[in-house]
């Protein structure tokens, strides 16, 4: 009896120098406050906060006897938990604003017991059977090949209107002269030149048409125009005077000079 | 198989031998290489007979979609044969045909039996040999007769799939160019309907357009499309 | 294979189911990764219903040496879990994981979607970079959707290859989850005399979290962070 009552000392103090001891083996403060609760041997829910507070303020009273330097985090928290504490032993200030000392401690107590669960949930987490471990995907696995296929696709419509493209492209192809049809200006220049010595008077300008180029209207426009651009020329050189009544009325040419 | 070796292991019970086929199972199942009737006994307890699991499981797989087969001397799962297509993600992706294609391929239908050279006359430019190629790999065309002038040079004609594919009875069910006008494909307004399925387009437009030859079952496939080119 | 492309082919009938069933069995046979009822529809020939064919294959698989087993809204083989110890040669050595990255991964998987911030004010201790990349690396986590409070921070939720890692159909499926959450203890309770509003963080969205799955399994059991973001 003695003897256990000794051993369970023993191993308080085993504990407590352990813990102190090991303090970087903490996962924080928190961590700290979880172990220091367990040492109270009771459910959670039923926590002393008033005891956590005070076993934490003095662990690190005594960390800080031997030279330990705890982590702000750690000091962070025993300068809440005195004042968690002082909450919880003065009686409420009701002039007081914010959450009084019991909440906080409930919810310190909640911190806790959430730690923990957690920590209960890793382990069973981790000790569930798994995959490469316990239980194994497929050992030869097949590749699922890739096949990209295109398939072309084009529509009646497509079809249709393609060739209808290509057709009215045919029609509506740059109108050009069919070569019999067109009197160019080189020629008109040519037949100009040597009908002008004759051309003393105003004459019309379609007089100077060649004679087998007035009947079709296509050559007679091909014509007219070719000459006219001619007589153009014609005049740019100094060989010719144009004139002409009115929009519309006939052209006239003579030689320049004639009068003269 | 082991027994013989190690007669005292006999002693231990073997599972039984339903529990030795889950375990072949299980084994050829993960194992990244076939597994030998040796090294399966290798694996299993003691006094196990993994040939005998080995041909319960065979059996069991008969006619499944995965079958045990022998890989050299060793077994494996492997993919029945007849299913060996699902082992292929196709993606098919629908593209329309190009410009160039499909100008082609309306002077071929138009024109058929057609040579390269005036497919080239009627478009206006060079016809590619990957434009024919592609008309061809789609089936949509093939080689007509040679024609009978200098060089003999091949004809392409279109084909059933191509008829099908367009919904067509026969080439020569093709509106002319008159027709097409009518329909207003000559415009070059965007096509009415172009976003519809082909065949809702294809059929509409057939009514209307091939009234014109309805009554002429007889004539050559062969349109002339200079008959309604005006 | 080119059914894709008209939809019409869908009325041509589908295979026998059993023989869809076959077809389910070739294609997660062939690899190691759950494929889900999409992807298995969209390699077996339209028309066909993988969930049933799956169904069927679920059930003829009972008690054999492999399993068909749900991960999230996909399906796999894996080896019934009884015979691990055959498969020794296969076993994986996963690198040992640190206790804080073991309880960052339990809180992720249980407080999900949650910021940085949540695990540790439950932890009580700041989480380093290295744990969260270790997870992320492991594909065991992922970024959720951003909170939509002050900050925007990143969530964190667990994955499809984390429910298969650890054997779980669903998150739903959590060892304990449901205890926790009748104990309070998955809800977001700030501390007292905080500035966050008390109601708008609680129990109300765990409850919901985890029971609007619960009644249709062939919800994607992969909580969606999206709909528990506030």
């Amino acid at each position: 009896m003695t003897d256990s009552i000794f051993d369970t000392a023993v191993a308080d103090r085993v504990a407590a120098e352990a813990l102190i001891v090991d303090v970087d083996g903490y996962e924080g403060p928190l961590d700290l406050l979880l172990t220091l609760a367990r040492t109270q041997k009771v459910d959670l829910r039923k926590i002393s906060v008033l005891n956590l507070a005070e076993q934490y303020l003095a662990f690190v009273e005594k960390a800080k006897q031997l030279r330990i330097e705890l982590a702000a985090d750690y000091l962070v928290m025993a300068a809440w938990l005195a004042f968690l504490k002082s909450r919880l032993l003065l009686p409420p200030d009701p002039t007081e604003e914010g959450p009084s000392g019991e909440e906080l401690a409930a919810h310190l107590a909640f911190q806790l017991e959430r730690l923990q669960a957690m920590r209960d949930v890793s382990a069973r987490l981790m000790a569930r059977d798994r995959l490469g471990r316990d239980f194994f995907a497929r050992g030869i696995t097949e590749d699922v090949t890739r096949v990209r296929k295109v398939t072309y696709t084009a529509t009646i419509l497509d079809l249709m209107q393609a060739y209808a493209r290509i057709r009215t492209k045919d029609e509506f192809r740059p109108f050009v002269f069919d070569r019999d049809s067109v009197l160019t200006m080189e020629q008109a220049l040519d037949r100009l030149r040597g009908m002008i010595g004759y051309a003393g008077e105003w004459a019309d300008l379609m007089s100077f048409l060649p004679q087998d180029w007035t009947g079709d209207p296509t050559r007679r426009r091909s014509a007219t125009a070719a000459t006219f651009a001619a007589t153009l020329e014609l005049a740019k050189e100094g060989k010719v005077e144009l004139r002409q009544g009115e929009t519309f009325a006939p052209i006239q040419i003579r030689q320049k000079g004639a009068r003269a | 198989m082991t027994e013989a070796a190690e007669p005292r292991e006999s002693l231990f019970e073997a599972p039984p031998i339903a529990e030795q086929e889950r375990m072949v199972e299980a084994i050829l199942f993960a194992t990244a290489e076939p597994v030998s009737i040796r090294e399966l006994a290798g694996r299993m307890p003691h006094g196990s007979d993994p040939a005998e699991a080995l041909a319960h499981l065979r059996k069991r797989y008969e006619g499944r979609g995965v079958q045990v087969v022998k890989v050299g001397d060793a077994w494996a799962f492997r993919t029945a044969s007849d299913l060996g297509f699902l082992m292929q993600k196709e993606t098919v992706e629908t593209r329309k045909l190009s410009r160039a294609a499909i100008e082609t391929l309306a002077i071929i239908a138009y024109h058929q039996p057609v040579t390269r050279a005036e497919i080239e006359e009627i478009r206006g430019v060079s016809v590619s040999r990957g434009t024919i190629d592609q008309l061809l790999e789609l089936e949509w065309i093939r080689l007509g007769r040679r024609r009978m002038t200098p060089g003999r040079p091949v004809t392409f004609v279109v084909t059933e799939a191509f008829l099908d594919h367009f919904g067509l009875e026969a080439a020569r069910d093709l509106p002319g160019l008159k027709e097409l006008r009518a329909a207003g494909l000559l415009d070059n307004r965007p096509p009415p309907g172009s976003e519809l399925p082909e065949e809702e387009a294809g059929d509409d437009h057939q009514i209307t357009m091939f009234d014109d030859n309805t009554d002429d079952s007889e004539d050559p496939p062969v349109i002339d499309p200079e008959d309604e080119a005006d």
